[in-house]
Order: C-alpha cells, then sequence, then structure tokens
C-alpha cells in the first residue's frame, strides 16, 4: 500500500523536463536520504547526534578518494567508505554511551568529535586539497536488464538512481523500525531506566541506532559527492547538521515519511520564491521556531491527527 | 621562549574571560530554566554593535556608551524569553533548536543593518604596558579586570540577595523551592534576561578590542558552552574557571602546535574532562 | 509561488522564452554566509549599473532598445545551490549572461554543466580556479573578470619586485586564513619569494578568528621584515592593530584588502604596502568618472561609501556591464554570444578602470600600490599593465 | 536458596541506607519486606535489580555473583523489579508497553533467529505466538479493557497493574515488587492480591516490599523487618509483626506520624 506513494515520483519526469526542477528533486532526494537516517537516532531512538554531516562528509571523502586513487567503480569505493562509518560509529559511540552521556552532553561531544573531523580533513592538504576541496570527475554505473551496464550520468539518470537510494533507505528503515528492535528504540526514547529493568541493553541498541543512521548518512554522502562532482570540508561543517536537523524537524520526527517532506520544502522553497539571502535566514529561523513551538510533530505528523480527527 | 610562554599564558587568562563571561550565563540558563540558549552570542553582538554605533557614530564617551548597549541586549533578551524560551522551560531540544532558529534571525538582521563589512571601534584606550620584554595591551587588562569583577560580584549575589538564594535553592531542588514560595515564572525570566545582559557587558567590552561582524556571536557562544562543560555547568567559579583554561589552552596551543588547529585543542580538552568527570572540574556531582 | 508556476509552465512547454527586447542578466554570487565579502561587493556594483542603464532607458543595439533584467541569486557559497541556481538561469530564464561567480568551489561544482552550453552563454566571473580551465578546449563561455596576481601580466611579481626594491625584506612572515583565499595565496606567493631569494614562514588560522596574539608572537620570534598578512579586512583590523599594539610586526604588505586598517594605526606602524585596484580617496578627487560613481553610491544605497574593499569588485563589475553593452552593440546583437565574446576580447575599456582582456579571456587592468609610513603619510604608484 | 545477600552495605555520601543486611530467599515463596520510610527497603531492592551499585557485599543469584552488574543483564538473569510508582511508556497503548517487555521473551525464545524479522517476507509465526503471551497477561492482570488505551489515560491502580504485568512479560523466576499496593482503593489491594498468588502458582518468586502490614500480612509466607537499614527481625509474617522491636520501631513512628 504506502508502495504507491511513490509511483508520483516515477511518472514525474515524464511530466516535467525541467534540468533545473528535476536537479531540485536530486539534491532533495540525496538529503531526504541523510534526514531519515538522521531521524532514526534523533526521532526514534531520542539522541540528537550532531555527527550526522560529519558520517556524511567523512563518506563522501572516502569514496571519492578511494575512486580516483585506485580507479576503482562508485561501488568498490563505497564499500571502505561504509566500513570506516561503521567503525568510526561504533568507537564514538561506545565512547559515549558507556560514559551514560545525556541529551545535550551527547550533543556537545558529537559535535566535538565531528568539528573535529572536519579540522582534520580541513588541514590535511597532501590527501584531501584542503579547503580548496576536491573534484570527482567519476560517476557510478549500474546494471539495468536490456541495456546493461548503464552510466549514471545527466539529470534523468540521476533522478531515479537518488529515487531508488532513498526508497532502499526508507525500506531498511521501515523494516527495522517494524521489528523489535524499532520497540527496543522506542522504549529508549520514552523512559530509559524501565528499559534497562525490562531486560533491554540500552547501550547495545543505542549503539546499533546510531551506527546504522551514520552509515545510511554515508551513503547519503557518497551520492552527494558523485553527483555535485565537488567536495569541500564544509560538508562536515555544523550548518550542515543544521540543515538535516530541520529537515526532520519541519517534516516531523515521529515518522519515517516526515524527514523527506521537509527536505523538499527546505531545497525547494529558496528557489520557488526568489528571496534576498537576510530575508531567507530570517524565514528559515522563523520556520524552525514555529515547527517546534507550533506544529511539534511537523507537518506530516500534524497532517495526520488532522485526518486521525476528521 | 619563557617570554612567550608566560606572555601568551596571561594573554590565554584575558581572552578566556570573555568565554568566560558566556559561560556565566549559559550556566545560569541551564541551571534555572532547564535549557541551553545558544543565542547568547548573539546578544553579545548585539551589545558590541550597539557600543559602536553609540561611541563610533553618536559620539559618547565609551563608559556612557556602554550602559544602554546593556540594556539593549536585554531588552533583546526579555522579548526573546517572553516570546520564545517561555515555552521550552525545561525540554532541552526544543530549547537548544528554538535559540538556534533565533540565532540566524537575530544574524540576518544584523547583516541588513549592518552589511558584512566589518566595523572596528575607535580605540577607547590604545598601547600596551610592557613588563619583562611582553607588552600586554591596556584595553585587555581593563577588559579583564571589569569581566573578572562582574563575575565575583554575580557570585556575591547569588549567594547574598533574596534572588540569588532562590535561584541556588531552585537549581538544588525546584519542587521544595516552589513550597519555599519561590515564584518560578519571575525567577527564570530574571536569570533569562540577566545572562543576556551579562552577554551585551561581553559584547561592549569586546567592541574596544575587536572589530565586529554579524556572524562573531556564533563562535564565541560554541567557546562559551565549551568553557561551562569544562568548569562544570552549575558551578559559577567553574565557568570563569573553564573560559581561562580554554583562553590559555588555545593561546599556548598555538604556540607550539599549528595554529590552524586552534578551535580543536579547546574540543580535545572538553571531550576529555567530559568522559573523565562528566560533572566538569568544578561541577558537583550529579 | 510565482516563480514556480512559471517556470513549470515553461517546462511544460520546454522551450525558453526570449521576451521581447530585454536583456537578461544571470547573476550567482554569495551575498550571505561566511565567504560573501567579494560577492556582496560585486553584486552591489552590478545592480547600479543596471539600475542606471535603464533609468536612461536601456540601450540601442540596431534600431532595437533594450532594457536589462537582473536575476540576481544568493549562492550563500554553497556549491548546491549555484547549481540549481545556473540550472533555472540558462534553461527557464534562457539567461545568455550570467556573472559571477567569485569562489572557486562554486565554480568548479558548475563547470561539467556550464560545459554543455558552451557557446550559448558567458559566464563573467572572478574566482581564482577559473585561471585553470580558461583558454582550453569547450571553454569558451569563461571570461574572467578579475586580476591575477601569478604569471608575466599578473601583478603579485610586480608587487614582490616592488617590496624587494623598496624594503628590501629578506625574510617574510605569512598569516593567512585558513580558507580558499588564503590557500590560493600560499600557492601563488610562496614560490614568488622563492625566486627572489626571501625566506618565509607561514602559520593559517580558523576563519573567525579575533585574537592574533599567540600566532603573531610564534611568528615574530622569527624575527622577519615584515608581515604578509590576511586577504580580507575583517581579520586585518585585529591583525595590525595586535600587532603594533603588541610590539610584534611594524610593517605590512598586503595584496588584498584594503588601506582602511593601515590608517586606523597609522601612528604605530612604519609602513604599510598595499596592493589596491584603484586608490579611491585619490581617484575621487581627480577622476569625475569615479565622483559620480562614488555619490551614485550613494544615493542607490542610502549607504555611505564603503572606502575599504567594496571600490574593488563592485566597481570593476560596474564597469563590465558597460562594457558587455558596447560589445553588444559592436556586434550588432544581443544574443549572439560568439560576437559578443569577440568584441569583449577586442576592445579596451576606459570607465572607473582601464580595463582590457588578454587572449584567453582573462582581465587586465592597472592598479596602484599604495606605501604608507608611520603617521600615515601616503605615496601612490600607479602601475600600468597594459 | 534462589537469592542470596549477604552483608550487603550502601552508603550515599555520608548516611548510609543499609548496612551489613544478609537474608535469603528461596524458590516458591513470598517474602514480605516492610519497615518504616527510609528503612532501606527501596535500595534494598534497587541493588538487587542493579540499579545501583552496592558499597560492600555480596549477591549470589542461584549462587553466583551478580552484584554490579548492569540491570538488564540481571533481568535477563531472571531478578525483575516494578517502580514503586509506576514508570511506563506513557504514549504507548497498554497493548505495546506489553509487547516491549516482551523483549527478554523473544530473546530467549529465538534468539538469532529474531533476524529473520528483518527480511522483507518476514514470517509472522513469531509475532503471532508472543502476541498470544501478551494477551495472556493483560487477561491476567485485569486489563483487558483498556488494552488499546494509551497508558496515560489509566487511573493510578491500573498504572500499577500494567508495572506488574510488563514485569511478568519478562518472565521473571524472582519479581521484585516495590510497594505494589501503595495508593490502592481496597478492591484494587485484593485484585492485586490475587494477581500475585496467580503469579506465584505460576511459578514465580515473589519479593514484595511494603509498610502496608495488614497487606503483607495476608499473602507473605516469610516477612523480614527493616529499621535504618539493618534487619531487625525475620520469620512467619504474624510473629514478626508481634516483635517488640518492630512494634516499637514502626508504630512508634506512626504514632509520632499521626
Amino acid at each position: 500500500m504506502k508502495a504507491l506513494l511513490w509511483v508520483p515520483f516515477l511518472v514525474f519526469p515524464a511530466l516535467v523536463q525541467s534540468n533545473f526542477i528535476l536537479s531540485i528533486f536530486i539534491f532533495s532526494f540525496i538529503l531526504a536520504i541523510a534526514a531519515v537516517s538522521f531521524n532514526l537516532i534523533f526521532g526514534f531512538t531520542g539522541q540528537l547526534s550532531m555527527f550526522h554531516a560529519a558520517a556524511f562528509g567523512i563518506a563522501a571523502y572516502i569514496t571519492s578518494l578511494t575512486a580516483s586513487f585506485f580507479h576503482v567503480s562508485f561501488w568498490l569505493a563505497l564499500l571502505p567508505a561504509i566500513g570506516f562509518t561503521i567503525l568510526i560509529s561504533l568507537i564514538i559511540g561506545s565512547i559515549c554511551f558507556n560514559f551514560q552521556l545525556r541529551a545535550f552532553y551527547f550533543a556537545v561531544v558529537t559535535l566535538a568529535f565531528s568539528e573535529l573531523a572536519r579540522l582534520v580533513i580541513l588541514n590535511w592538504n597532501s590527501v584531501t586539497n584542503g579547503t580548496l576541496g576536491l573534484m570527482v570527475l567519476d560517476k557510478p554505473f549500474v546494471w539495468a536488464p536490456g541495456a546493461g551496464l548503464i552510466k549514471i550520468d545527466g539529470v534523468f539518470g540521476w533522478y531515479f538512481f537518488s529515487l531508488a537510494a532513498l526508497i532502499f533507505t526508507v525500506a531498511v528503515c521501515s523494516l527495522v523500525l517494524g521489528s523489535w528492535i524499532g520497540r527496543c528504540f522506542a522504549a529508549i526514547r520514552l523512559n530509559e531506566d524501565l528499559a534497562q529493568t525490562l531486560g533491554i541493553d540500552t547501550f547495545r541498541y543505542k549503539l546499533l541506532s546510531f551506527t546504522l543512521a551514520n552509515t545510511l548518512a554515508a551513503i547519503a554522502g557518497s551520492l552527494y559527492a558523485f553527483y555535485t562532482g565537488y567536495i569541500e570540508p564544509n560538508y562536515l561543517g555544523i550548518n550542515q547538521s543544521l540543515d538535516i536537523i530541520s529537515m526532520v524537524l519541519l517534516g516531523g520526527r515521529s515518522s519515517i515519511l516526515g524527514p523527506i517532506a521537509g527536505a523538499f520544502v527546505l531545497t525547494g522553497l529558496p528557489h520557488m520564491i526568489d528571496l534576498s539571502g537576510e530575508a531567507r535566514a530570517i524565514l528559515y529561523g522563523l520556520v524552525l521556531i514555529l515547527t517546534i513551538l507550533i506544529l511539534p510533530q511537523g507537518l506530516i505528523g500534524t497532517l495526520a491527527s488532522w485526518r486521525r480527527a476528521a | 621562549m619563557l617570554q612567550l610562554l608566560v606572555g601568551q599564558t596571561l594573554n590565554g587568562v584575558i581572552v578566556g574571560t570573555l568565554y568566560g563571561i558566556i559561560a556565566l550565563g549559559v550556566t545560569l540558563t541551564f541551571g534555572i530554566t532547564g535549557i541551553v540558549n545558544f543565542a547568547l552570542g548573539e546578544f553579545m553582538m548585539i551589545g558590541a554593535y550597539v557600543t559602536w554605533y553609540l561611541f563610533d557614530v553618536a559620539g559618547l564617551p565609551y563608559p556612557v556608551a556602554i550602559w544602554p548597549a546593556v540594556a539593549v541586549a536585554a531588552g533583546c533578551g526579555f522579548a526573546a524569553d517572553q516570546l520564545l524560551f517561555r515555552f521550552t522551560r525545561n525540554n532541552l531540544i526544543n530549547g537548544l533548536l528554538v535559540s538556534i532558529g533565533l540565532i540566524s534571525i537575530i544574524e540576518a538582521a544584523a547583516l541588513l543593518l549592518w552589511t558584512t563589512t566589518p566595523k572596528d571601534m575607535g580605540y577607547v584606550l590604545s598601547g600596551a604596558v610592557r613588563l619583562g620584554g611582553m607588552s600586554l595591551p591596556k584595553m585587555k587588562l581593563v577588559v579583564f579586570a571589569l569581566l573578572a569583577a562582574v563575575m565575583f560580584l554575580t557570585y556575591a549575589a547569588l549567594s547574598r540577595t533574596w534572588i540569588g538564594r532562590a535561584a541556588y535553592a531552585f537549581s538544588q531542588n525546584p519542587e521544595a523551592a516552589m513550597l519555599m514560595g519561590v515564584r518560578t515564572q519571575v525567577l527564570q525570566s530574571t536569570v533569562v534576561v540577566y545572562s543576556t545582559a551579562l552577554a551585551g557587558f561581553g559584547g561592549a567590552l569586546y567592541a574596544t578590542l575587536y572589530s565586529l561582524e554579524p556572524s562573531m556571536g556564533g563562535l564565541y557562544i560554541l567557546k562559551g558552552v565549551e568553557a561551562a562543560i569544562l568548569g562544570g555547568i552549575g558551578s559559577l567559579i567553574g565557568s570563569l574557571a573553564g573560559g581561562i583554561i580554554l583562553g590559555v589552552t588555545e593561546a599556548v596551543g598555538s604556540i607550539y602546535l599549528p595554529s590552524a588547529f586552534r578551535d580543536a585543542y579547546g574540543l580535545i580538552f572538553v571531550v576529555a574532562i567530559l568522559l573523565y568527570q562528566p560533572s566538569g572540574l568544578f561541577g558537583a556531582e550529579r | 509561488m510565482r516563480r514556480l508556476i512559471w517556470s513549470l509552465g515553461v517546462a511544460l512547454a520546454a522551450s525558453p522564452v526570449a521576451a521581447q527586447n530585454v536583456v537578461k542578466i544571470g547573476q550567482i554570487e554569495a551575498q550571505t554566509g561566511a565567504n560573501a565579502i567579494y560577492g556582496y561587493m560585486s553584486s552591489q556594483g552590478l545592480a547600479l549599473a543596471v539600475n542606471q542603464v535603464n533609468k536612461a532607458g536601456g540601450f540601442k543595439v540596431g534600431d532595437k532598445s533594450y532594457t536589462v533584467e537582473l536575476l540576481a541569486s544568493d549562492t550563500r557559497g554553497d556549491p548546491k545551490e549555484a547549481s540549481i541556481q545556473l540550472k533555472r538561469l540558462l534553461e527557464t530564464d534562457g539567461a545568455k549572461f550570467v556573472f559571477g561567480p567569485f569562489l572557486s568551489n562554486v565554480f568548479v561544482t558548475i563547470e561539467p554543466y556550464a560545459k554543455q552550453f558552451n557557446g550559448k552563454f558567458l559566464l563573467m566571473g572572478g574566482a581564482t580556479r577559473i585561471h585553470d580551465f580558461i583558454g582550453t578546449p569547450e571553454h569558451d563561455f569563461l571570461i574572467r573578470t578579475w586580476n591575477w596576481d601569478a604569471g608575466p601580466k599578473g601583478f603579485g611579481n610586480l608587487m614582490v619586485d616592488r617590496l624587494v626594491k623598496e624594503t628590501g625584506a629578506k625574510k617574510v612572515a605569512m598569516l593567512f586564513q585558513n580558507d580558499q583565499g588564503g590557500k590560493v595565496l600560499v600557492d601563488i606567493y610562496t614560490p614568488l619569494f622563492k625566486e627572489k631569494g626571501i625566506e618565509t614562514q607561514l602559520e593559517l588560522f580558523e576563519p573567525g578568528t579575533k585574537d592574533f596574539s599567540a600566532v603573531l608572537a610564534k611568528l615574530a620570534v622569527g624575527k622577519p621584515d615584515i608581515l604578509f598578512p590576511s586577504y580580507s579586512d575583517a581579520p586585518l583590523y585585529d591583525i595590525v592593530r595586535q600587532a603594533t599594539e603588541g610590539d610584534y610586526f611594524r610593517k605590512f604588505f598586503l595584496v588584498r584588502g584594503s588601506l582602511g586598517p593601515g590608517l586606523k594605526n597609522k601612528d604605530a606602524l612604519d609602513d604599510y604596502f598595499v596592493y589596491v585596484p584603484k586608490y579611491f580617496e585619490q581617484a575621487e578627487k581627480t577622476d569625475p568618472k569615479i565622483a559620480k560613481f562614488v555619490a551614485d553610491y550613494k544615493a542607490f544605497y542610502k549607504r555611505d561609501f564603503p572606502y575599504d574593499q567594496a571600490p574593488l569588485c563592485s566597481s570593476s563589475c560596474y564597469d563590465h556591464l558597460f562594457m558587455l553593452i558596447e560589445a553588444m552593440k559592436k556586434a550588432g546583437s544581443v544574443d549572439d554570444v560568439a560576437k559578443i565574446r569577440k568584441e569583449l576580447l577586442a576592445m579596451t575599456y576606459d570607465g572607473l578602470w582601464k580595463i582590457h582582456f588578454d587572449e584567453k579571456g582573462e582581465e587586465v587592468f592597472n592598479f596602484d600600490v599604495v606605501r604608507m609610513k608611520r603617521g600615515g603619510q601616503i605615496s601612490v604608484t600607479s602601475v600600468d599593465v597594459q | 536458596m534462589l537469592l542470596d545477600v549477604i552483608e550487603l552495605s550502601k552508603r550515599f555520601g555520608g548516611l548510609s541506607a543499609l548496612s551489613d543486611v544478609s537474608l535469603s530467599i528461596a524458590a516458591g515463596e513470598i517474602v514480605g519486606i516492610f519497615g518504616p520510610n527510609g528503612s532501606g527497603k527501596t535500595t534494598l531492592i534497587n541493588l538487587v535489580a542493579g540499579i545501583i551499585a552496592p558499597s560492600a557485599g555480596r549477591i549470589l543469584w542461584k549462587a553466583g555473583e551478580i552484584q554490579g552488574q548492569r540491570p538488564h543483564a540481571i533481568a535477563a538473569a531472571g531478578v525483575v523489579k516494578t517502580f514503586q510508582n509506576p514508570q511506563l511508556f506513557l504514549e504507548l497503548s497498554i497493548y505495546d508497553n506489553v509487547a516491549i517487555a516482551s523483549h527478554l521473551r523473544l530473546q530467549r525464545q529465538f534468539g538469532l533467529s529474531r533476524l529473520t524479522e528483518l527480511l522483507p517476507w518476514r514470517d509472522t509465526s513469531q509475532r503471532v505466538q508472543v502476541a498470544d503471551a501478551i494477551d495472556r497477561v493483560v487477561a491476567l492482570c485485569r486489563l483487558e479493557g483498556v488494552r488499546d488505551r494509551t497508558a496515560a489515560s489509566l487511573s493510578y491502580g491500573q498504572e500499577k497493574m500494567l508495572g506488574v504485568a510488563m514485569a511478568m512479560m519478562c518472565e521473571p523466576e524472582l519479581l521484585l515488587l516495590d510497594e505494589p499496593a501503595s495508593g490502592l482503593g481496597e478492591d484494587e489491594t485484593r485484585t492485586l492480591e490475587e494477581v500475585l498468588r496467580d503469579l506465584r502458582d505460576c511459578g514465580t518468586t515473589l519479593c514484595v516490599i511494603d509498610h502496608k502490614v495488614d497487606f503483607l500480612a495476608r499473602i507473605a509466607d516469610r516477612a523480614i523487618a527493616l529499621q535504618q537499614g539493618s534487619v531487625i527481625a525475620e520469620g512467619a509474617p504474624g510473629k514478626v509483626l508481634r516483635h517488640p522491636r518492630v512494634v516499637e520501631a514502626y508504630l512508634g513512628r506512626q504514632h509520632a506520624r499521626a
């Protein structure tokens, strides 16, 4: 049933050929992957992680560097990126959760780690070319029945490629959240002490949530790098994290699909209505504040509750 | 080399007190309202720009220009508290995000008013005192003295005055305090406004040392929060100490190590402290 | 919203509309964000120029008269934003002339896409990295609207020469912001100094740094002759003040930034040696065109004229629009891009600046070297590179 | 013995909440621990359940040391506690509350084969079995009626019951109840007693803490009296209640309070 939601997206490019509109969609898809995965740790497990952009950026760097140094395909280059993300998530996660860092402290420590990561990439000139960033010239290939190997290049290829990645992410998230693991996440979010006395190893499940979220973010980062063809240390910046958080809040942190809506609004809106930079920053701030104070459930959540009410 | 080390340690101490005044605001707000006001840096920015305007453009003497600046910052603080923070009491994450939204609004407003071109206020007091081959800018010494004074006055006030004792009681045990007749709403608003006033004062002094940009607030709140955590959230002396430690770490760190990593030295310190003493250096065990 | 419906409509019709008698000028510059300095300034000059052209009732090419529509968007220095905006400009709005970007990270992101439109539009940007692409095949759409430090015609060379001649410096301490601009300066000037047999020390600082005493003290230990500080006024005010107050440095050498920080501390420093594309404070008195520009600026923006860096880009981008129109007139067309480009490269324009483009399309302009001694007496040398 | 507590002590800063307490609980019995407020009852339970770590002493579960282990580990070993003022997942329905509590049961029954739940074509057999178990427990605790209401909407008595239900869902061998009857009305207390007896009949060992003396007297096979952190009497409830020191300490206080 839920699958039907995707049909409009599949036929959309047939109606609108505009490169400009489609590229907004592509960016929205890729950022939606980051937002949906961030919501695993934030919305469903209740831990405010500031490491998400770092995972996104680190993976972007590792994938593109591997691809260019060893001349391997996107898919092969993705493996070390994911591997490293998992490793570092496990390390940082076990540090934070072992020391029982709650809410604010967790946010600050993860923020500290992501800033450190950014500074390393920024100053490791010999490898990362520092602040000048790196151009990513090659593109991923996929095998399609009939067509054989296709190079993902041009707006239509990327549209469906990133859409597929987003659907994959949503599928993974809904399977995990639909299982007992999802129940454990909820237990941790709602009442961690009780969860423990009921025999739930909160440490393990927090770690799982953190790692899974970062891993999916890593995929998003690699896609982003290969789509834009350029990576720079700002990908790991605080602002990147804040953007992702706002997408989740705007869309709604209580649902899997909410963040997708958030990603679309925050990516598309600035290009739909012309605003001066300052005006946009003000609007952005207002949106953030009003969603928190007036629509705490976010767009999707509010719509849902209206439907229930009606 | 020793000269260099000592000189920069002193400099670090002075710079640290600027972090400290923000840290103090963070600590107070957190203790009483249970949120971290990330927008404090912006109130510092407001204070700084107002001072610049009154001193450079309107031509008031500096000692006069400070007070309106502090008042404006506090006024904005009051507005922010009544419009926003009142609704996020004891909801840490919402408070965090609301203040982040507020940051982008205030910063954009500052851009509209003053553009990206930096403002460098006319020097209130220039030149430096030389001792033993080290030279410390006079203004920095004045700033240090004033900030330290304000922080100790705050400390004294908290232990002497009624509102202070109420605040302390409240931060220790809200229920009990309320039973003792502490008016929560009033107390919380007072503290939020006071912390923004502190930030405004910090800004007014900042303007005498450095050039002003609308983005200055973001940097200082990060340092302020780091300092507050270092010293231990909830401890007033801790926030001053935390600021100073942070300042010295950065100053001395960038002498012996590449200065490009300056911001990292503080962060590493903070993480280490959090892991080995989660309550901070001066914080009470919680 | 209007924009959405409209662009959707256009998209469905799948044919860019060329509005009657309107020349669309696109602009992708950072107006806000950490790296907005140059973008913000240049957009000011362009907006002013557009306003004046239209106030004068537009311009005539052949027997048709045209007005200019400026489609300016704020990239915030974010490559993602910029690439979407460029797509809108080229495909939806059908703009044939795009000003910007000044930021290299933005440029390298949009380059592969822009390439597809080679010959269909002109991109007039100041980004340093344009230098690596301009003059190569499929890049006829590029025009670099900023002077270039490196190379024989570049001013960096001449500046270093002058430095050696006038101060006889043997050792230079470089203190740069750890970002694109800073990195570029390192890459260009380290070899230049080496050629001249000058020793260099380098320290980088995080953007937003305000207190430099530690790193200045560190640099001063090496006893360099002169300090070569960052490139934007924001840190310059702090660096110059702290360097002189702390008695770390009293001699400064700048290839970006302005005289402002020097003047502020004129009694504390010995030598302030700065590359200024045009020394406005002086030119305003001697050159009526400059005087008019400053007056117009004040009238249009209703704020005082910023004598720091704003003139650099704002005035050059102001000129560029008039150059472009000139070229259109000469070419007798507003959309034959190839022809217009040829005319642009052919002309030497004498506006606020004396500008011409070399065969590859890189801008060459005269500049001033302003040198200030203690107490603020100033000597200006105009260098003619034409 | 199922559980042996040996010379257990806990100090909070200066004051000692529990000093050298030793006691044992045999399989299948209902032990009642009582004592005035501040006598260290809750501390004792929290120590056994691993919520807090002891300052000194040992806790043997089936002759194996468990002191200092993390709560979830102890729960997995078969010792589960309920909270004095019920802790619930307020936003969720009664059913979901108990469903979360089915964690250990699933773990024991299916182990790693739970991962099959992650497959898109997941087999529902596991969920069905658990669903039955949940329904049984909900019924046992007389909560069928409110099965789908959110926990936030329950009466205090029902909240307590839900607390018990969740604890039971963990299939504990030893269930530690922290003042289950406090704040309950007469008939609610009766229901609670029935439930606890049913529980015991299903083979669960119970350790009930309360200061409601009569309640304990009715259900407990054996009573232990605490005062100021140490055991002052132990034995059949009737005897312990008549023990002079208990009367003095306990009633004395009650008079003082009245």
